[in-house]
């Protein structure tokens, strides 16, 4: 179970060495981040197979939990630290796309690199200094991918991003500090310990505000999100579909085991529902404005990341299954419309006639429109009215007002993605060029994924149950981090 | 408009958080897992210096992330900078009492970069604060003599492989005693330099790759001018 | 006592804080905002973390002054003196102010 | 505050500086300006972090540093804050490039003035049907920052 640092310690070990490798042989630096994705991917699957029903933990440089920093491995959080590997290399950008000069290459795959280690890390961490120096590295890395398009634009989209990012993330530090101040420790099972005797007031509530505000900026959520349209319009578009698909799911990740280990009061569910409102609203009707199809896209994904917000501010396992869904069918979805967008990047005018240039995309469009809108035999229908279900069975005011929310935007949602594929379909002069057959090809497995999700629907919502179940469980992460009541028995 | 909405944003922050200083006992903290730093960590790891110890031992992996970043933010700043023109003009060299001046600082900060260095266990400082010295200690000469530049394939070496010593060093203890970064070598007797085992090494890459990382950095962004993508 | 050093320091440093917004100058904003990093290293002294001052002192009031005086170089606003380029903006400056200032220097 | 003692002085002193940090970001508009506020909001955090591992009358943990057997102020929050402090100086220099660049392509940091021309170029650019060029922009190009809006510049730096 060692092995479990490895998928963090080996991007980080190839990115260093890219830059002389790359001096040293050209071959050898542009394949090596591939491989070394392979075999974090392979690594990961068989600690998958290996793992038994019981989550495992490891205490990095054997240093016992609340002093040293533990790794914590439930289904959850090896489920995505598994599709970081898979989707980065999905995404790889070095694919197809032709960047001349072999420095600049390695650069860029370094970056990728320190991207993948950093979100594996994200997944796995059970400390919050930890996630939070992981989640300050994802957001470097991106600073430098965003940019790769070498665009002025693409540039002062990022500073922008930097500066809220890095504002948030001293607010995040902030609340970090409030609770440590309060608790004295950093070890999310020595927190959840602890939290029930002393952060269940207002100052532990405000220690979650400020971090949910800060860990929000990547989940695009509420007050931090204004940088999400220009920065995924102007990045290149693998870039996007990793920060859109994979980065968020992992700030979502994070912002899930907090609310569920340390913060349970209902306040704290209260407060993320109204920022995922918020977001949702926001999101959708931008999306509703907006003229390209990037845009579009990221303004619908922050609204879709408002409904995994809301989704896990259901208390119990219910909300975490439909959060785990939404937050999956996102993951597949939105990595995969942003793939298309590699193409399709100009306004909505000058998507016409391009079916006929591109059928299989087009097809390929409307059926991940359909799953988004929830049309009922695709994953995408279950996995919101899970989230309505849960919602209408809590009853209060606000989930009540939520549901309704997210029925009014979902009409929003059909009308602005129905509108692009009837634009599709229509006749133009001059459509845009065809994708490149990798990305394509991408979009089309992510399609066969969902369509096969689609028929074993029941045996993928069952381990879903599972594993949503044992994240939930409170007293298993405290047991499994802190063995001591466990060794005793034996 | 927007304006109106985010100072009312920071003026409900800045409330939330003088309400709350109202309510935390500064000064006397709960100290959970600092009261058991204090306790164990000297004998645990032999280095005198508490910090350190949790910096390089306890949380290790965070200074490895720490590393990375800094190796992100020079990766990303160089991809967006770009590279040197060949037909880019230098900046002029700076004046006789410059350069004399930077002749008698350089030895002297190098030898007091390694120093702090190399006593990061045992008095304040270790592999960063040291690595800031150094990497000022080689812009310094790049700044009065812009003609002698940096040479960037050797900064891309130090860095590349002092970051991979880390790695390896903590990939070599996993190997030898299943943990990942555990600490090796013993720890001798507290207070001499060969003390607190891997602590040592692991400084001396912290510093490598943050005076190589810094350096190539301030470099890049001084010779920013004659640069195009 | 030592309460007295602390609000004088603490004094110091939020005046530089507010200095580094309003300062029409570049150059001094970016000196003030060394002074900040200065105050906040004696601050970390008064507060028993020494690793954490000498930090400080080295990057906040050092490394990072470096960095941002090189980059204001290379945008081209490294003006001593502010007086004869016209330079002294307000807390906002003007799109025009700026542009302006951008045309002088090209 | 409640109490005139270094802690709440310096907890005022961090609060301020986070907040004067908070009110730069927003009402500035200059970008360079905006970096250096977000500097002193990251200060004011890691202010505020020390902070909350100081006690009174307890020496720097260092073993050998103060009296013997005297109590020491909690390690764990200087080492985040030394973290903290290279994460910020790393996000610095990175965001100083960019200005750099920024700078070189529009010729200013003015945050209103570069959206207005961020408008335009992304009105240029989706006018324009998108060439299937992975080509990057023609290097070699001398320095001086652009003055006033090119449209071809827009068109030039199109990208798939």
């Amino acid at each position: 179970m060692n092995q479990i640092v490895l998928p963090v310690v080996l991007p980080l070990l190839a990115a260093f060495l890219m830059q002389p490798l790359a001096r040293v042989s050209g071959l050898l630096a542009r394949v090596l981040g591939p491989l070394v994705l392979g075999l974090c991917a392979l690594i990961l699957v068989r600690l998958w197979l290996d793992f038994g029903e019981a989550p495992f933990t490891l205490a990095i440089g054997g240093f016992a939990p609340p002093l040293g920093i533990v790794f914590y491995a439930d289904h959850l959080a090896l489920m995505f630290a598994l599709a970081v590997p898979v989707f980065t290399l999905l995404f790889w950008p070095g694919l197809g796309e032709g960047e001349q000069d072999p420095d600049r290459r390695a650069r860029r795959d370094a970056l990728v690199l320190l991207l993948a280690a950093s979100c594996t890390g994200l997944a796995l961490s059970g400390d919050l200094f930890n996630i939070y120096v992981f989640y300050e590295l994802a957001a470097v890395a991106t600073f430098g991918l965003a940019t790769l398009t070498g665009t002025a634009r693409s540039q002062v989209a990022t500073v922008r991003y930097l500066l809220i990012s890095a504002f948030g993330s001293a607010l995040a530090l902030v609340g970090i500090s409030i609770l440590y101040m309060l608790t004295g420790t950093l070890n999310l099972g020595h927190l959840a310990q602890l939290a029930p005797h002393t952060l269940q007031g207002p100052l532990g509530l405000a220690s979650f505000a400020l971090m949910l505000i800060g860990f929000g900026v990547k989940a695009e959520l509420f007050p931090l999100n204004a940088w999400v349209p220009e920065v995924y319009a102007t990045a290149p578009a693998r870039v996007s579909a990793l920060l859109a698909g994979l980065v968020s799911k992992l700030a979502v990740l994070v912002v899930v085991r907090l609310l569920v280990l340390v913060f349970h009061q209902p306040e704290a569910a209260q407060l993320l529902m109204v920022l995922g409102l918020l977001s949702i609203l926001t999101g959708e009707l931008a999306a509703w404005r907006a003229k390209d199809f990037p845009r579009m896209i990221a303004f619908s994904s922050i609204g879709q990341l408002g409904i995994v917000f809301i989704a896990f501010s259901i208390s119990g396992d219910a909300g975490l299954l439909a959060g785990i869904a939404v937050a999956l069918h996102h993951l597949i979805v939105k990595s995969a419309l942003f793939g298309l967008a590699a193409r399709w990047n100009g306004s909505l005018d000058a998507l016409a006639g391009a079916a006929r240039r591109a059928p299989l995309a087009a097809g390929l469009y409307v059926l991940f429109a359909l799953s988004l809108i929830g049309v009922p035999p695709l994953p995408g229908f279950w996995a919101k009215l899970l989230v309505l279900v849960g919602l209408a069975q809590g009853g209060s005011a606000l989930q009540l007002s939520a549901l309704v929310a997210i029925l009014a935007v979902t009409a929003v949602e059909a009308s602005y993605l129905f509108r692009v594929a009837m634009r599709l379909y229509q006749d133009g002069q001059s459509p845009p060029a065809p994708h490149a057959r990798w990305d394509l090809g991408v979009a089309t497995a992510l399609a066969a994924v969902l369509l096969a999700s689609t028929l074993g629907i029941t045996p993928v919502a069952d381990s879903l149950r599972a594993v949503a179940h044992q994240a939930g469980d409170l007293a298993l992460y405290v047991d499994t981090v802190f063995p001591k009541t466990v060794a005793r028995q034996d | 408009m927007r304006n109106i909405a985010s100072l009312m944003f920071t003026g409900g922050l800045v409330f939330l958080l003088l309400v709350i200083g109202a309510q935390l006992a500064f000064g006397h903290p709960g100290m959970q897992v600092g009261a058991e730093y204090l306790r164990v960590a000297g004998p645990e790891l032999g280095a005198a210096n508490i910090v350190t110890a949790i910096l390089a031992g306890y949380r290790g992996f965070d200074t490895l992330g720490e590393l990375s970043i800094l190796f992100a933010a020079a990766t990303a700043a160089s991809l967006v900078l770009g590279h040197r023109r060949s037909d880019a003009r230098r900046d002029p060299t700076g004046g006789l009492i410059l350069r004399a001046g930077v002749e008698l600082l350089f030895p002297l900060l190098v030898v007091v970069g390694v120093f702090v260095v190399l006593h990061g266990h045992l008095t304040p400082g270790g592999g960063f604060q040291g690595g800031v010295v150094l990497a000022a200690a080689f812009f310094l000469v790049m700044l009065v003599d812009p003609a002698r530049g940096l040479d960037h394939a050797l900064i891309g070496w130090i860095e590349g492989l002092a970051g991979a010593a880390y790695i390896l060093i903590g990939i070599w203890a996993l190997v030898e005693t299943g943990e990942f970064l555990a600490p090796m070598l013993g720890t001798g007797t507290m207070g001499n330099i060969l003390s607190a085992g891997t602590l040592p090494l692991l400084s001396v890459s912290i510093g490598l790759k943050v005076g190589s990382e810094l350096a190539g950095l301030m470099a890049n962004l001084s010779d920013a001018e004659a640069r195009d993508q | 006592m030592l309460t007295w050093i602390a609000l004088l320091v603490v004094v110091l440093m939020l005046v530089s804080a507010v200095a580094v917004l309003v300062l029409g100058n570049f150059v001094a904003a970016v000196a003030a905002s060394s002074v900040v990093g200065l105050g906040l290293s004696v601050l970390f002294v008064m507060l028993q973390a020494p690793d954490v001052a000498l930090t400080e002192a080295a990057v906040g009031a050092g490394l990072s002054g470096v960095i941002l005086a090189l980059a204001l170089r290379r945008l081209g606003l490294w003006h001593l003196d502010e007086g004869d380029r016209g330079v002294a903006h307000p807390l906002v400056p003007t799109a025009k102010a700026v542009s302006k200032e951008t045309d002088s220097h090209a | 505050m409640i109490d005139f003692s270094v802690e709440s002085v310096v907890y005022a002193g961090a609060i301020g500086l986070v907040a004067i940090g908070a009110v730069g970001l927003v009402m500035c508009n200059h970008l360079f300006r905006m970096l250096l506020a977000l500097e002193i909001a990251e200060s004011g955090a890691n202010l505020l972090l020390v902070l909350t591992g100081f006690r009174g009358g307890s020496v720097a943990p260092i073993i050998g540093y103060g009296p013997a057997g005297a109590p020491m102020v909690d390690p764990l929050p200087q080492v985040l804050v030394l973290t903290a402090i290279v994460i910020g100086v790393g996000v610095q220099a990175m965001a100083a490039s960019m200005l750099i660049r920024i700078y070189r392509s529009y010729g200013t940091l003015d945050m209103a003035e570069l959206r207005r021309r961020m408008e335009l170029d992304s009105a240029a650019a989706a006018g324009i049907p998108a060439p299937s060029s992975a080509q990057a922009p023609a290097g070699g190009r001398p320095l001086p920052p652009v003055p006033a809006f090119r449209p071809t510049h827009a068109a030039r730096v199109r990208e798939s």
